[in-house]
């Protein structure tokens, strides 16, 4: 469904990506994990076109994304929960969820809407009228991912989800990306949490550097120690 | 020293046969419409006279002061020092002028002031290096005074700007309209730029005087003219001021409205005179429009170079003195003579009612108030 | 009716004539939280075109349409051209928009000249109804009627349309807003000619009130910002009463303390920003 | 004598309690730790105890003085100081100048208005060690902004060291950073010397019992549970709430 | 440290050397434009260095100016009207800047405005004393204890040498402990307060010295000009300092100064050649805004890095100020 073709991304003159390849199988998820300043967001952002990619190809549903703006390849149905929430502050909770409502075109059926997120999530309907920047972090977390729902997409990019969720959350997470997944979505999800992505995962990838360095079975990443210590430092 | 080089400059310039003149004018801001006037009267005298004053060319400098006068002294340096223009033509705004006054005095550059009017600078701040073609604020706020006294009312609203021209307007009218035997009941000082005349209207209809005198400019002057008829006070009250209410810059935009307002001015395009003729239809010719009483002022102010550099034969500043003093001509708006006690313009002012003739609003003259001399002293009180 | 009544709808009519001045900027600078200086500019670029929009015998309303479409137009080349690439950099926008208004003040000084000019009141509103002692013309009551309108309209567009909040949103993290499929470009530059057609607009309307004069730009752009200010930024609401608020008080300032005249306003401002210094409605998070 | 004492204090947002009579200690070098689901208050006894947020009743006492009602600022200087839990930095500035603010802030000169900051030649001493010690001097002069998010995270951390606090309170200080950098930030932690109390907000389950002398759990602004971290790992509610059924409570 | 050494000498050298090449009036215009540089200097240090944008900072210009007009006729000594210019207008900004820092951003923008208003309004009211909106002349020559400085040449000089003392006070300011923490203020100041700083008190301190320094450049203007009308305090003033500021660049100290240059030399110029000169001056903000980086002292900056083409390293002071929103809680 995606794929990424020898993708090379940069800040400016720093070199961050250095050729990284790999896909998203349809229906699938798969977990890119590495130490913190890997390139895993800068890999997300050069997908969702908040970065461009100086070479490389990236393959959306037989589309180009390489020259897209954010705004049209997040409407080919790609959803976004940024790292660090990026809540907007001056917009209620409400508002944050509506301003992003957009309808689902392939499945009327099984649209995403402020109904089925508060149910989701019913701490944010409690919780409506605040501002955003007025929820506790967790809760900001479950608004960024509501907010990605919202505008239902085929494909979701989650950078690290888990972030600042207690475990029970955590646990909870996990089966939402296990149903979303068996809805039909792919999802491309950073984690820290190497429990949570070897839960959810059908396949995990290692960044180093800014590139791919190990890619595998959750199984094959459990039972390699070498790979765990080396990059994820276990 | 600054001094030094300027006389210097000045005396060798006698002999040269092009004269160098700077205009000074308040281009940008509120003031525009006085400046453009200004400015139009004066290229227009200068294409009448084959571009030459006093026999001599003129390479004449347009500076913008933006009304400032910090900014004027600016382009007064740049004026006089660099590029060392012989004659000065004035400014719009009195604060300006004043500012200048002690530069040209140190410089010894005549300054033909084409419009400031300011009474201080034919009383207290008068200068020997400045001359006043325009009118004063004491002429204009007194010249209808009397007229109003006697004709149309005893007690009087007096409706002006708060600023310094303002209040010199009002205090002359006050004087004339009281030494006739009326009455100010109260003065209203409105703030400069006020949009909003709702209020003080409100107050005179509750005052009810014989009369309202108002001294406004420009788009106040409008303003004021349009809410007075819309508030419904025009036909109750007589509307009465000084020459702004008969000049085109609001006749011609406030159209009915304006009509009926008396006003004493001294120059209307209808005024019946040769040269007023031959001026009317040169402008008209050349700008399209009608002249104002400013461009007159413009007209008026190349005029008295041309003449003073003719009679004294020189562009040097005490020769030019000597002529300057007492000077006389024939101006579209009547004779002027420049009175050497406050070098201040005598001149006639004329009651004026407007009245609609040919589908337009004109100033229709009542009477001449012959020879308006400025006192030689500020008025004690 | 009493004087005083008299005066309170004076008051009125005249603060909602500057709610009308400043809706444009509620907009602009309240919203979308751009510096705009040349709010001033397109208020009197409005009024002169609809000026000769008259002049050439159409009627006032066709005129009033007219202008504010070709205002709206310009606001989109200034958005599209200047503005787009300076978001969030206040002081580039301070720079930019000021030298915008130098530019379109003077060219329209070029084309329309320097006199001071007024527009007729509407035929259809030019009369008058006697209240008490004094007679209170019809076009005022008109603009009070306006002033409601465009109340009604920004709080339509407020709270009923997504567009305040993807507005809003872009303001916060406009990388964000367009990473969730919203194409932020478009609606900002759709929001900047909305606020500068609602400029023109109040150009048009106020035209027959305070007429077209140089350096009216400047007293424009000093007024609503100041209304803007006092009712806080980012919101209607606060521009709405704020601007009733002035209206009152300097209506009542010139009658209780005439010398104060000058400084009302700014006492007014300096008052209201120590008590609450984000303005009356406006956001804490400024 | 407890270090940090807070007593039954309260505070609600407009109709929202979020917390109530809540109670704490923390006794001198103790590794103190809160734990509790999303949104039961956590951060928010934080500002409190900050003044970051004014409370609505209760009392705060620092080291036995009573610090209820205390301008933030002045807390540093009585030893308290903390992190956020959302990167508070300043991003346009290079690492180095974090550092320079954050030390300059509890230093004598920090009022000199003529002589030039970087004269003082402790300054760049501390500077320097704290960059060597966490192995970032290659990243002194970046900008905070360009950094990747766990190395925001964790100058959060060496911010608030900086002023050498007697207790730090620490509001999740590894969310965001990877395994490798959780285990060594954990330890660094443990490490600090006895004489620094830490007040501890975390999620990461690893890191709180490696650390933890005592845990206290908030639930929906209350205190339910304050003990050793074997009462709380064994409590039936606190599994329910917090933990859940596959977490690795008992790693 | 060299480098500004460097940069100092050859300023010094350029400013020695000027009044040998140029006209008398250009001598004029440069003290002129020494007075609007150290005016805009100060406004600059609070904007580039504490985030406070002002629109009255005329205000302290016109209490400095006004404070030489009004008392120079009873204090001969320039000193002492120098000294009270420079309190009276400090003492001020302590007074009003204790209420203004509580607002931020753009709601301090517009009270200041309403000061320098309310300033600009008392200067055109109190007629008795200042002349109203006619202005007033100053008599008040100056003596720095070497006779009465007239001369174009010896105003230049005492002009150019409280340029340079002002420059490098800033310069040792921003320098200073208190210089970077306000700066570390206008980056995060929740953070600042968090850290231990008693923000208000930076805050009030940098805008008394910048009041103060404004107050100072005001007197020297007394002097230079000898006429103060009201329009010293206007807000349009205090827009084109404003303007200056930006133009020169933020965030620098320099910067402000070079616009102040050449914002006052194309105001002078530019009407000289048209009358149009609005839509030039226009035109020329429009473009400076869409091809600077951020005002013209980073041309320089630009200039030089491709003549030396040495990589700079990664965080330049020269890059242009980003005002990050603040978090405050979580
Ligand atoms: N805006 C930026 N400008 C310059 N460099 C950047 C920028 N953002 C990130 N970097 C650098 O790019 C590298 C990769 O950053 P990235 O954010 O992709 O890391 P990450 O793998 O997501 O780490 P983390 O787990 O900490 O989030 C880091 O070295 C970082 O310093
Ligand atoms: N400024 C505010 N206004 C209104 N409600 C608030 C505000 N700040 C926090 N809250 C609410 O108070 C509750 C407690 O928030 P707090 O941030 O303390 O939670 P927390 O325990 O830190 O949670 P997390 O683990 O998710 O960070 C939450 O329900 C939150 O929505
Ligand atoms: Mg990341
Ligand atoms: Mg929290």
């Amino acid at each position: 469904m995606l794929e990424l073709q020898n993708v090379h991304s940069y800040y400016g003159t720093s070199h961050i990506l250095q050729g990284v390849s790999f896909s998203v199988p349809s229906k699938k998820c798969v977990a890119l994990l590495g130490r913190n300043g890997a390139g895993k967001s800068t890999t997300i952002h050069t997908i969702a076109g908040l970065l461009k990619p100086r070479r490389g190809k990236i393959q959306f549903k037989e589309r180009q994304l390489n020259n897209l703006l954010p705004h049209q390849i997040s409407c080919l149905g790609i959803g976004f929960v940024p790292q660090g929430r990026r809540i907007f502050p001056s917009l209620t909770i409400r508002e944050n969820l509506t301003m992003a409502a957009r309808k689902n075109l392939i499945d009327r059926n099984n649209n995403w809407d402020l109904e089925r997120v508060y149910e989701l999530f019913p701490v944010l309907k409690e919780r409506e009228k605040n501002m955003g920047t007025e929820l506790s972090g967790g809760q900001q977390q479950m608004l960024a991912i509501g907010r990605a729902l919202m505008t239902n997409p085929s494909f979701l990019l989650m950078d690290e989800p888990s972030e600042g969720l207690a475990p029970v959350i955590i646990d909870q997470v996990g089966d939402i990306v296990v149903k979303l997944k068996q809805e039909g979505l792919s999802i491309l999800m950073v984690e820290q949490n190497i429990s949570l992505a070897c839960k959810v995962a059908d396949e995990i990838l290692i960044m180093n550097k800014g590139t791919i360095v190990w890619q595998g079975s959750p199984d094959e990443l459990m039972r390699n120690n070498e790979i765990q210590h080396k990059y994820l430092g276990v | 020293s600054g001094s030094a080089v300027s006389n210097s400059k000045s005396n060798s310039s006698g002999e040269k046969d092009t004269i160098k003149i700077g205009v000074i004018l308040s281009s940008t801001g509120t003031f525009a419409p006085l400046a453009e006037s200004i400015k139009n009267g004066f290229n227009l005298y200068l294409e009448e006279n084959d571009n030459k004053l006093g026999g001599k060319k003129v390479e004449i400098k347009f500076e913008d002061d933006e009304a400032n006068p910090q900014v004027a002294l600016r382009k007064y340096r740049q004026l006089v020092k660099n590029e060392k223009v012989d004659i000065l033509v004035g400014p719009i705004s009195s604060a300006v002028a004043y500012a200048l006054r002690d530069e040209v005095e140190k410089d010894k550059i005549i300054l033909i002031d084409a419009n400031a009017a300011g009474n201080d600078l034919s009383w207290s701040k008068k200068s020997d290096y400045i001359y006043r073609l325009s009118f004063s604020n004491w002429q204009n706020g007194s010249s209808a005074g009397e007229y109003l006294a006697k004709n149309v009312g005893k007690t009087a609203v007096a409706i002006a700007p708060d600023y310094p021209a303002g209040k010199e307007v009002v205090s002359a009218f006050k004087e004339a309209f009281e030494a006739a035997g009326g009455k100010v009941v109260k003065e209203i000082y409105p703030k400069l730029g006020t949009n909003d005349f709702a209020t003080y209207l409100t107050d005179v209809a509750q005052v009810k005087p014989e009369l309202v005198f108002t001294f406004m400019a420009g788009s106040d002057g409008i303003r004021f003219v349009q809410q007075y008829n819309d508030f419904g006070l025009k036909g109750k009250i007589p509307l009465s001021g000084p020459m702004e209410f008969g000049d085109q810059l609001i006749l011609e935009p406030t159209g009915e409205a304006a009509e009926g307002i008396i006003s004493g001015i001294l120059y209307s395009p209808w005024l019946e005179n040769e040269e007023n003729k031959k001026f009317v239809e040169a402008y008209q010719e050349k700008y399209g429009k009608l002249p104002n009483t400013f461009s007159v002022g413009g007209y008026d102010s190349a005029k008295v170079i041309d003449i003073a550099i003719k009679e004294a034969g020189s562009t040097n500043a005490e020769d030019l003195i000597k002529v300057l003093k007492g000077i006389s001509f024939d101006s579209p708006r009547g004779p002027i003579t420049i009175d050497p006690k406050t070098n201040n313009p005598i001149q006639n002012f004329y009651i004026a009612k407007n009245t609609k003739k040919d589908n337009q609003i004109v100033p229709e003259v009542l009477e001449t108030v012959e020879k308006v001399t400025m006192p030689e002293k500020a008025p004690a009180n | 009716m009493s004087i005083f009544s008299v005066q309170l709808l004076t008051g009125l009519a005249y603060g909602m004539l500057y709610f009308m001045i400043a809706a444009g900027l509620t907009i602009i600078l309240g919203v979308m939280n751009i510096v705009n200086l040349a709010h001033g500019t397109l208020f009197l670029l409005g009024s002169y075109m609809a000026f000769t929009f008259m002049n050439q015998q159409f009627s006032f309303w066709i005129a009033l349409l007219l202008s504010v479409a070709v205002t709206a137009v310009i606001g989109i080349i200034i958005e599209k051209l200047f503005i787009r690439q300076i978001y969030g950099k206040e002081l580039e926008q301070v720079l930019l928009t000021f030298g915008l208004a130098f530019v379109i003040a003077d060219t329209a000084k070029w084309i329309w000249g320097t006199e001071p000019q007024t527009m007729a009141v509407p035929a259809l509103l030019d009369s008058s109804i006697s209240i008490g002692p004094m007679v209170f013309p019809f076009y005022r009551l008109f603009v009070v009627l306006i002033g409601c309108l465009l109340a009604l309209l920004l709080w339509y567009f407020e709270s009923k349309t997504r567009i305040g909040a993807i507005i809003r949103a872009g303001v916060d993290d406009r990388a964000m807003v367009s990473a969730l499929g919203i194409n932020v470009g478009a609606v900002f530059t759709g929001v900047f000619a909305f606020g500068a057609g609602l400029a023109a607009l109040s150009g048009v309307l106020g035209g027959p009130l305070i007429g077209m004069y140089t350096g009216m730009e400047s007293d424009i752009l000093v007024t609503s910002l100041i209304v803007v200010v006092i009712g806080g930024l980012g919101s209607w609401k606060g521009s709405f009463i704020g601007a009733i608020l002035i209206g009152l008080i300097e209506t009542f300032g010139k009658i209780w303390f005439p010398s104060l005249s000058m400084l009302i306003v700014f006492l007014l401002m300096v008052v209201v920003l120590i008590i609450r210094p984000q303005g009356l409605f406006g956001r804490e998070v400024a | 004598m407890s270090i940090l004492k807070v007593e039954n204090i309260n505070k609600s947002f407009k109709t929202l309690q979020v917390l109530q009579n809540v109670s704490l200690e923390v006794q001198p070098g103790e590794r103190h730790v809160i734990i509790g689901p999303n949104g039961a208050g956590k951060t928010t006894l934080f500002n409190c105890i900050t003044n970051v947020l004014p409370i609505d009743s209760g009392k705060i006492f620092l080291e036995g003085q009573e610090i209820s009602n205390m301008p933030s600022s002045k807390l540093v200087h009585l030893g308290m100081s903390r992190t956020f839990q959302k990167n508070n930095l300043f991003g346009n500035l290079t690492v180095e100048e974090n550092l320079h603010l954050a030390l300059t802030a509890t230093k004598r000169y920090r009022y000199q208005m003529f002589h030039a900051l970087t004269k003082h030649i402790d300054l760049k001493k501390e500077t320097d060690e704290i960059l060597a010690q966490w192995e970032i001097s290659t990243r002194r002069n970046v900008k905070v902004n360009n950094l990747s998010y766990g190395e925001q995270r964790l100058l959060e951390i060496l911010l608030a060291m900086a002023s050498k606090p007697k207790i730090l309170l620490l509001d999740e200080p590894t969310s965001g950073m990877s395994p490798a950098e959780t285990a060594q930030t954990a330890e660094m932690i443990q490490k600090l010397p006895r004489t620094v109390s830490i007040l501890i907000i975390e999620h990461d389950m690893d890191v709180v019992f490696s650390i933890a002398d005592r845990i206290t759990v908030l639930h929906h602004g209350e205190v339910i549970l304050s003990g050793t971290p074997e009462e709380v790992r064994n409590n039936e509610e606190v599994r329910k709430i917090y933990f859940g059924g596959g977490a690795k409570a008992h790693a | 440290m060299k480098k500004n050494i460097l940069i100092f000498i050859v300023f010094l050298l350029i400013a020695f050397v000027l009044p040998f090449v140029l006209s008398v009036y250009g001598i004029d215009l440069v003290s002129e434009i020494f007075i609007m540089a150290i005016f805009a200097m100060s406004l600059g240090l609070i904007m580039g260095y504490a985030g406070m944008v002002s629109l009255g900072h005329a205000g302290f210009f016109g209490i400095g100016a006004y404070t030489v007009a009004l008392l120079g006729p009873h204090i001969p000594n320039s000193y002492l009207l120098l000294f009270f210019s420079i309190c009276l207008s400090g003492l001020l900004a302590l007074v009003t800047g204790a209420i203004f820092i509580r607002t931020s951003k753009f709601y301090f923008l517009m009270i200041t405005l309403a000061f320098g208003q309310l300033l600009f309004a008392l200067a055109w009211q109190l007629k008795q004393w200042t002349g109203g909106a006619d202005g007033m002349k100053v008599s008040a020559p100056l003596n720095l204890g070497f006779g009465e400085i007239v001369s174009p040449i010896g105003i230049y000089s005492v002009m150019a040498a409280a340029f340079i003392i002002v420059y490098l006070l800033l310069r040792f300011f921003v320098e200073s402990p208190v210089g970077k923490v306000v700066k570390g203020i206008m980056e995060n100041e929740a953070r600042m307060s968090a850290l231990g700083y008693d923000v208000r008190i930076y805050k009030l301190l940098t805008y008394t010295f910048s009041g103060a320094l404004a107050g100072f450049a005001g007197s020297l203007y007394g002097f230079y000009n000898l006429f103060v009308s009201p329009d010293v305090s206007s807000w349009m003033f205090s827009g084109q300092v404003m303007m200056m500021v930006i133009i020169g660049g933020v965030g620098t100290l320099i910067g402000p100064a070079i616009g102040a240059g050449l914002f006052i030399f194309l105001q002078n110029f530019i009407s000289t050649y048209t009358e149009r000169w609005p839509i030039i001056m226009g035109a020329l903000l429009v473009i400076l805004v869409l091809v600077g980086k951020g005002g013209i002292i980073h041309w320089f900056a630009l200039v030089k890095s491709k003549i030396f083409y040495k990589k700079r390293k990664n965080s330049d002071d020269y890059a242009p100020q980003h005002v990050e929103k603040e978090e405050v809680v979580n």
